[in-house]
Formats: structure tokens, C-alpha cells, sequence
């Protein structure tokens, strides 16, 4: 294919040769997010300072986003409650790009949250854009086929200002990334809160469904199998961005790594077409099965694809970045390492396959080079202009970071929220004061019809939707050759959460529950998004650590699994944290989608039953 | 009453997928010689005599371009302005 | 033998599957056609479905105009074969010349997706004879660029030929002038329609099977023809 | 190697929304003076010199631009090559 080779990468790129003779050379470790003890460690670890292209990859590694440096601790109160028991029906669980639930006569579902949180709110249109086309990529990773997207977005009060930017820019970016790759949408959240004004929360669900033998996982084994990297060309976009934006507030992004650079914007373009060419080329990719490991490129963008698929092999990887298909002139080797651009994947692909993987993305016109191989060595090797740049372990950058048990404590104001209850809220007294309040509430933000956003999202496209909006629970059918479908509900109630994290947490998760069995199906899996504020601050890490726990303590008591999700932290406005925002999002099994249940009243004369106390 | 031109275009860094998406139609329809495409918005504006070029620049920036992703060259009737 | 029919498929196509399920519940063969097929594989109809052909990037339906496969499917519509554009592919028939008029974005800015009543105000064309003549029927319409326009003398010769097959009932939803939905060349064998048909086949997916018409009014005249 | 600009805008008597949804933010925007306001499309194309007019006209009219219900100009370096 049209590998075109790259410019010549700068003359001045910082070498391992260079870096291990110019030991004191400073480096601007700081401002890349690292502290002075993360620096120190990499020094540790390598025998020598890193070069810019080594500082790049683990800075963006070692970020919160991509590290979960202070969340770690405390997710694994999920593997630790999950028994045997419940994780008898996965494929695939936390750990994985997303889990895989198998559903029987060999179809598997996989399913995820991300957030896409603080780029939503510098370009709100393209920042919730991108953010469905990550989770999207996430899911095809896994091999299989994306089938429907969600959507939980949290947003400022109606009536600010910056709502009207922010609400309709989101909603028309998941619109159309959702709809032009042709995925229904199922539903979703709209939620406003004054504490969302100037952190808007993007949360983006996405499931699919494939063949269990289809089932992939990204690794990189077998001496000499080749890497290849298809999709998009990679350009200049976001550099720095992942480390930047989800490690310290963000605003002063300085996009650049090269000390030359002007200032880059820090958003990235979504092309959802090249996304769906994308999927369609690797689900031929799967049934030709051409593909022995394959990684969706994310946040860290090559960083993190070379780095997560070597240490998940056998053995080391050597890439050449002259080979990498740039969009840019001049780009450094840090700033090929980091970018961002969107619509890319990296393969692991044997050496007499190389032609026939060629062929298969050829025929929906994408880009694919072989950028690499895997080798029998320990170490990543990463060169450009013929020189070595990168040398490191893998598993030092993508799992063998910093991990941090953050203070916790529990803030001093809860006591004061928690004894401010509902006795103290006037109340309607009259019939006409009730009926007033009602009409009120009909009419209010939080309950009011969300048609303004559902009639912007497709949700019919593949004909296999059988419930979607207004609906409790979004329901699909896998095939229309049976009639075994899925429900999907996303849900969190993040005042709840304020009172009382734990409980708050447990109640989402009971909503999203009930809102999936409601619907006539089998809950069987979780998967969550954990928005909160800055880890730094002990009332936050308390939230945290409590939300976790009443999550993992209400699965056991369901019985089933958090399969994976997604942590966001530092969403606050100055020192304001938002309203702590567990969002849950539940899988249930449908056997029959015909006998699914639907929303609302049936027919004039049907009984009304009102279950429980 | 006088004519203005806005002319917006993405950023050379930001990726263009509408541009791209024209220079590879160029190719199926058997035109060579295009080396490159970018696509953006073309404004034309009837504005007052009253209104100063400080004015069109602000409505440029708030309004008709996304400072955050694109450039914009202001012209009133095909005298450039401002950049 | 039962009646091919054509679904093309373009990078970007997203409705081709239901497009297919369709044609395959009214009783016809589907046969999938790609963008860079030169020969339609002597199909007895095609049907042109919705989407985002290349993106849309440009203006919707103009790349995909272009393509390979659209050369024989204007030859064939030239000898009166049977052809279908559903929403993108609405789009792009229009921009290939073989339906007159544009569409261009909705008047509202916004994508709408919603179940909409539409009167079918041609039940003589190839893919409307199973229909009555002004019924109603209801089926999704999904898009954003969907308001139709053409010049006024255009207008008047296609309402003065009964080329308006489809009208929406709920007036102003997008735009598009003297409520079309849907158009037809001057042989009735061409049809357009922004609105989605294949979306409405079964209530269980879709919001009733009024859509199956189209293309049983299809397989009709095809079968009457053999 | 050439520049040239293909300007495209909705002929006048089809209504602009987007032109309309700019002019009435305007408004909104607390500036007034601002009568009317078009959107079209600003394409920037990078030429082999070998391309000649009536190939670029071709690109306009047959790619750029739909004659049904748009109007073009093609420029060459600022200078008008045909309308
Ligand atoms: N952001 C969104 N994206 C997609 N669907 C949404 C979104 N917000 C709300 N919905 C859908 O709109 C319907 C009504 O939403 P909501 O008022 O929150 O209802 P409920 O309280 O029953 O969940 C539901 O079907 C829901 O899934």
C-alpha cells in the first residue's frame, strides 16, 4: 500500500547513544506531568536518562489516564469480590480492552464506558465525537462487530451560558460520529448540575457482538511476525494531550514536545468515515483471520499500542518510525510517539499473511504499513533516521508504573449534607399545590422530554433495535436469523452519590439493574465509568474508595461481574470538584426479543400492578 | 452597504477529512495534477458602512470561526483586512 | 426463479443490511453490489441505500455520484430498469442527474431522526403500485441533509408529470419545498425518497411494515413482466 | 506548483439556513449592521501548473459544486480565471 515514507526524522533526535552520553542534560519531566521521584525511577530503570522519545512515551504512560496510578489500589476490591461464580460467562475481564460475556450458541458481547470528559469541554462537538470513536475502536480490538452506542452526559444548569455551547456541541458530536458509523444509539443521560458547568462529563458506551472463536486479544507473539499500522496517518493532533489533559487542569496544553513547536491545539479531528471503512476492513481482517493480535490506538496513541501489545507477548518489538505514515512535516520521533490522531490500528500479523492483510485493507482503501516486527528479544527498540531512540522493557512503560495509595478521608461537611433531609422541604398541601407541582416537575430539566437530543441519533439503523427511546432500557437483537437479543442501561444518580458514595454507588447500580430487567432481560454484566475530582484531594480519594466499594459489594450481592470501565479524575472547576459521578452501565441477556417488555402503558383496560413495598 | 469575505479554514495541523475526502474523489474521477485539497467556509456578509474592521474581526472570531481548530482571513470587498 | 435485486454497497453505506432484509421479506433475491462493480450481475433492480457514502464530507450523495458502479446503474435506468434511493441514496441519484433537484441540510441545522407519516401521492410508479393512491403510511426519517429544493419551474413540471410520489404529512420538518419526500424520474421507474421504507418491515424493529410496500410493489411489476 | 481557490455559495434564491442561523446569532451577539449573510464552501486546491482552466472549471462544476443549486468561482492566485 501507499506506505509513504516519512520525512527525515530531525537531525537533532535525541538518541539512546546521545542520552547515555549527556547524563546531565535537563529535561522537562514536569511539565510532561512527571514528578521529580517519576523521573528519578525511569532514570532507575533505564541506567541512564530517558531520550525525549523515551520521556514522552512514559510520561504519557505513567499518567492517571493511562496508568491508573491512583485508582489501582482500589479496583481491585472488583477482582478480589468477584467469585468464580460470577465470572463464569466471561471471556474476558477487567484488564482487557473491554469484557466479553459469552451469551450462548457461540456468540460473545462485549461491551465498555469511557469518558472523553475534558476535551468535550474545549471543543465539544469534536471532544464527544472522538470520545465515541475511541470506545468504538476499543470494541472492534476485541474483534468484534460494534453494534450500538450509548450515551451519559452531564452537562451545567439549562440556563448557563455555556450550556448552549456545550450541550448542543456534545449532542450533535455524538450524532454524528454515532450515526454516520452507523450504530444505533440506545439511550442514555442527560443530566444537569452546577457542578458540570465548567466540567462537562462525555460518557460514551459501546457494545458489540462476535463469534467466540473471533475473540482477540491484543498481544504481540512469534519471533518475526510483522506490525502493522492501518487507518489514518498520523499527524500532529493532541500531542501531549493525554498526559496534559487528564493529569493536571487543563488549559496551558502546551502541545509540544520539541522545544520549537508553536503551540498546538490540543483537540483532535473525528473522521467517523474512515472509522467505519475502519471497522469494516477489520472485521474482513478477523474472518479472514489474518490477525494474530491487534490494539485500537487511543489516548497514548503508539505509545501505548507498541508498549500494551509487546508486553503482552512473548518477546521484544522493534519499530521503525521512518516507516510511519505522517500527516505533518518534521515531526520528531516523540511527537510521532504521542500523537493522538484518531481512526488508527496496529496489528500483529504473521510474515506469509503480510500480503493478504495488504490486499483485504487495499479493498476499503486504508492506509497499512508494516512499521515492525516482533523479535526475540526483551526490549521495545524504536529507531528513526537509523538510530536507535527508544530502548526500554515494555512492561516498565504500560504496567509497571507508579502506583499510589492517595490519603483518604472522609470531608467534614458530610455530616452537615447528611442531616439536611427532606423534613425540611416545603410541601404541596392542596390539590391544586400538588397538581401545580407536578405540572413543574413534568416540566424541569432533569425529567422533561429528552427528545431534543434522541431525535438527533439514529437509532434504527441494522433494523436489529427493539427498544430503544423512551424506553428504561435500550434492547437489541444480535441476528436476525434468532431472536436472542441483549438489554443495556447506563445510570447513576450522582446527588445520591454526594450524601453517601457507597450507598449512592449501589443505587446506580441497582437502577441500571432494575432499568435492564424491566425490560424483560437477564442482568449479567457491568461495566463503569468512575467520574470524579482530583485524587489529590482526600475528600475525592474518599468518594472514590467508597463508591468502589459499594459497587463491588452490590455485584456480589447480584452476582455479577464489573467486566471493566473506565476512571476520570481531576474533573473540577478550580478547587470544586464535581458531584462525585459513578456512571453504571448494565448487560442483560434477552432470550426471545419478541417477548421483551415495552415501556409504558399498553392497552386501555390493562391492569396496573404496583410491585414491592 | 459594503460586501465582506470571511474565508475559514481548518488548521494546517488539524486533520481535514473533508478536504481529504475531495482530493481522493479527484483521483476516482480521473483528474491528476491535484496535489492537495482544503475545504472551509466561504462567508459573504452585507454589513453597514458603520461597521469597523476591529467589529468584523470580533464577529469573525466568536462567530464564524472556531478559534480552537481553524484560521480566518477577513476582506472587504476584496481588500484583505485583517488576519 | 424469483426477482434479483441490487443493493449497493459504498464505503459509508450503512443501511445496506437493512436495505437487503428488506428486499429478502418481500420475496426477492438480494444480491450485494459494490462501489467498484462495473457489471450489475444482471440484477432486475437496484436499490441505492442510506448512509454516509464517503463520509457525506463533501455534499451528500456527490462522491459516490461518481463511482464505478453508478455508470451502469444510469445505463440501466436509462432502458427503464427499476432503481431505488433511499435517503443517501436519494442523494446521490439526484447528484447523478437521474432524479432532478437537491438536497441540501435540513432548515433546522439538526439531524432528525423520527417516525413521520408520509402520503403516498403516486401509487403508479415501479415502486409504489401495491400502495393506494394518497394513502398514508409510516416509516423513519433519518437524516440531516434531507430538505429538498429545485428551482420553481422544476417543481411545477414534476407536480403537473405526478413526479411527487411522496409528500410529508406533518408539514415543515425539515424544510424541504412544497413538503416532497420523494420524487420520481419521468418513466415512473426511478424512485428517491429521503425517508426509510427499510426501517419500517416489521413493528418489531421498526415502526409498523408500511415500508414493505415499496418493495413488493417492485417484485410485482418485475414478476408481471417475466 | 499553484494555488487555487473554488468559492461556492448557495445561488440566491435557495434558502441559506446556515447564512440565516449565523445573521440571527448576530443578533443575539449584541452586533447590528450585519444585513445579510451567505455560507458556502472555501476549497484551496494545490495544482500541478499543467492543470489548466478548463480543466479547473470541470473540477468545479462536476466535483465542487452542484450546478443545481450553487454558484462557483474559480481563482488562480487571487486573480479570477472564470466564473
Ligand atoms: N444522552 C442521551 N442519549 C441517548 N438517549 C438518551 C439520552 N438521554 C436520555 N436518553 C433517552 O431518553 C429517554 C428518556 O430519558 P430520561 O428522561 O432520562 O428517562 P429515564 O428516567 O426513564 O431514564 C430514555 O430512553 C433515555 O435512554
Amino acid at each position: 500500500m501507499t506506505a509513504q515514507a516519512a520525512e527525515p526524522a530531525l537531525e537533532s533526535a535525541d538518541t539512546v547513544a546521545h542520552a547515555a552520553s549527556t547524563p546531565d542534560r535537563e529535561q522537562p519531566y514536569g511539565a510532561l506531568g512527571l514528578r521529580d521521584e517519576e523521573y528519578a525511577r525511569i532514570r532507575e530503570i533505564l541506567g541512564r536518562r530517558p531520550t525525549d522519545a523515551e520521556l514522552a512515551m512514559y510520561a504519557v504512560m505513567w499518567s492517571e489516564h493511562c496508568s491508573y496510578k491512583s485508582s489501582k489500589v482500589h479496583l481491585r476490591r472488583f477482582g478480589e469480590t468477584t467469585t468464580d461464580e460470577m465470572r463464569r460467562h466471561l471471556l474476558a475481564g477487567i484488564g482487557e480492552n473491554a469484557g466479553v460475556v459469552d451469551v450462548g450458541d457461540g456468540w460473545a458481547v462485549t461491551f465498555k464506558i469511557e469518558s472523553h470528559n475534558h476535551p468535550s469541554y474545549v471543543e465539544p462537538h469534536q471532544g464527544a465525537a472522538t470520545g465515541v470513536g475511541g470506545i468504538v475502536r476499543d470494541i472492534m480490538a476485541m474483534g468484534a462487530r460494534p453494534v450500538a452506542v450509548m450515551d451519559g452526559l452531564r452537562v451545567g444548569p439549562l440556563d448557563a451560558p455555556d450550556t448552549a455551547r456545550v450541550l448542543p456541541g456534545v449532542v450533535s458530536g455524538v450524532g454524528f460520529y454515532g450515526n454516520c458509523l452507523g450504530l444505533p444509539n440506545l439511550g442514555g443521560e442527560v443530566v444537569f448540575d452546577p457542578t458540570y458547568a465548567g466540567n462537562p462529563l462525555v460518557n460514551a458506551l459501546c457494545v458489540g457482538v462476535l463469534r467466540v472463536e473471533d475473540l482477540h486479544l491484543a498481544f504481540a507473539s512469534g519471533v518475526g511476525n510483522k506490525i502493522v499500522l492501518f487507518g489514518a496517518r498520523t499527524g500532529l493532533d493532541g500531542i501531549g494531550g493525554v498526559s496534559v489533559l487528564a493529569s493536571e487542569t487543563f488549559g496551558d496544553a502546551d502541545g509540544s514536545s520539541g522545544p520549537s513547536r508553536k503551540k498546538l491545539p490540543s483537540v483532535q479531528v473525528g473522521d467517523p468515515f474512515a472509522e467505519k471503512v475502519l471497522i469494516e476492513c477489520c472485521l474482513e481482517l478477523y474472518r479472514a483471520g489474518l490477525v494474530v493480535g491487534i490494539q485500537d490506538l487511543g489516548g497514548a496513541g503508539l505509545s501505548c499500542a507498541t508498549s500494551e501489545l509487546a508486553s503482552a507477548g512473548d518477546g521484544g518489538m522493534e519499530i521503525d518510525l521512518d516507516t510511519v505514515p505522517l500527516r505533518a512535516t518534521g515531526m520528531t520521533p516523540a511527537e510521532i510517539l504521542s500523537s493522538e490522531s484518531q481512526e488508527r490500528m496496529c496489528a500483529v500479523v504473521t510474515p506469509e499473511n503480510v500480503d493478504a492483510f495488504m490486499a483485504v485493507c487495499e479493498r476499503w482503501d486504508v492506509t497499512a504499513t508494516v512499521i515492525g516486527e516482533v523479535t526475540d528479544g526483551e526490549n521495545l527498540r524504536i529507531t528513526a533516521g537509523g538510530e536507535v531512540v527508544v530502548d526500554v522493557p515494555p512492561r516498565t512503560v504500560a504496567h509497571d508504573g507508579p502506583v499510589y495509595s492517595r490519603p483518604l478521608a472522609r470531608p467534614d461537611s458530610q455530616d452537615a449534607l447528611q442531616a439536611a433531609t427532606t423534613a425540611d422541604l416545603a410541601r404541596p398541601t392542596t390539590p391544586a399545590e400538588l397538581a401545580e407541582t407536578v405540572v413543574r416537575l413534568a416540566a424541569s430539566p432533569p425529567l422533561a422530554s429528552r427528545a431534543w437530543v434522541t431525535d438527533q441519533y439514529d437509532r434504527y439503523v441494522r433494523g436489529n433495535t427493539t427498544g430503544a427511546t423512551p424506553g428504561d432500557a435500550g434492547v437489541l437483537r444480535l441476528d436476525d436469523a434468532a431472536d436472542r437479543g441483549i438489554a443495556l442501561a447506563i445510570d447513576c444518580n450522582a446527588r445520591f452519590c454526594l450524601l453517601d458514595p457507597r450507598e449512592g454507588a449501589r443505587l446506580a447500580l441497582a437502577e441500571a439493574v432494575r432499568n435492564v430487567a424491566a425490560s424483560g432481560a437477564r442482568p449479567v454484566a457491568v461495566s463503569d465509568c468512575l467520574n470524579f475530582g482530583s485524587p489529590e484531594d482526600p475528600g475525592v480519594m474518599w468518594q472514590f474508595a467508597e463508591a468502589v466499594e459499594g459497587l463491588a459489594t452490590g455485584c456480589v450481592e447480584l452476582g455479577i461481574p464489573v467486566t471493566g470501565g473506565n476512571v476520570s479524575f481531576y474533573n473540577q472547576t478550580a478547587t470544586t470538584a464535581i458531584l462525585p459521578t459513578p456512571v453504571v452501565g448494565v448487560l442483560g441477556l434477552v432470550d426471545d426479543v419478541r417477548r421483551a417488555v415495552r415501556h409504558g402503558f399498553g392497552a386501555p383496560g390493562d391492569a396496573v400492578w404496583l410491585l414491592g413495598e | 452597504m459594503a460586501r465582506v469575505i470571511v474565508d475559514v479554514l481548518p488548521k494546517a495541523e488539524i486533520l481535514d477529512p473533508q478536504g481529504q475526502a475531495v482530493a481522493r474523489a479527484m483521483g476516482r474521477l480521473g483528474v491528476t495534477g491535484v496535489a492537495d485539497v482544503r475545504q472551509g467556509k466561504h462567508f459573504v456578509l452585507e454589513v453597514d458602512d458603520s461597521v469597523g474592521d476591529a467589529e468584523l474581526e470580533r464577529i469573525a472570531e466568536t462567530l464564524l470561526a472556531n478559534p480552537v481548530m481553524e484560521e480566518w482571513v477577513v476582506r472587504r470587498d476584496g481588500g484583505v483586512t485583517q488576519q | 426463479m424469483s426477482a434479483r435485486i441490487g443493493v449497493i454497497t459504498f464505503p459509508g453505506t450503512l443501511d445496506d443490511v437493512d436495505a437487503a432484509r428488506a428486499v429478502r421479506y418481500a420475496g426477492a433475491e438480494a444480491v450485494s453490489l459494490w462501489h467498484r462493480d462495473t457489471d450489475l450481475q444482471g440484477v432486475d433492480a437496484v436499490v441505492v441505500p442510506g448512509g454516509f457514502s464517503y463520509g457525506d464530507y463533501l455534499r451528500a450523495g456527490a462522491i459516490a455520484a461518481q463511482s464505478p458502479v453508478m455508470r451502469p446503474v444510469i445505463e440501466a435506468a436509462g432502458r427503464g430498469m427499476p432503481v431505488l434511493g433511499i435517503c443517501n441514496g436519494f442523494q446521490i441519484l439526484c447528484e447523478a442527474g437521474l432524479l432532478p433537484g437537491a438536497l441540501v441540510r435540513n432548515g433546522g441545522l439538526r439531524f432528525i431522526c423520527r417516525d413521520i407519516r408520509l402520503r403516498v401521492e403516486n401509487a403508479t410508479t415501479a415502486w409504489t403500485t401495491d400502495f393506494e393512491q394518497g394513502a398514508a403510511i409510516t416509516v423513519p426519517l433519518k437524516s440531516g441533509e434531507g430538505r429538498y429544493v429545485a428551482d420553481s419551474d422544476t417543481l411545477d413540471r414534476l407536480e403537473g408529470e405526478g413526479r411527487v410520489v411522496f409528500r410529508y404529512a406533518d408539514p415543515s420538518l425539515n424544510g424541504a419545498l412544497r413538503d416532497i419526500a420523494g420524487v420520481s424520474s419521468a418513466d415512473g421507474r426511478v424512485v428517491g425518497l429521503m425517508p426509510h421504507p427499510e426501517h419500517a418491515i416489521d413493528a418489531l424493529t421498526g415502526p409498523g411494515t408500511d415500508g414493505l410496500g415499496l418493495f413488493t410493489s417492485v417484485l410485482g411489476r418485475l414478476t408481471a413482466a417475466a
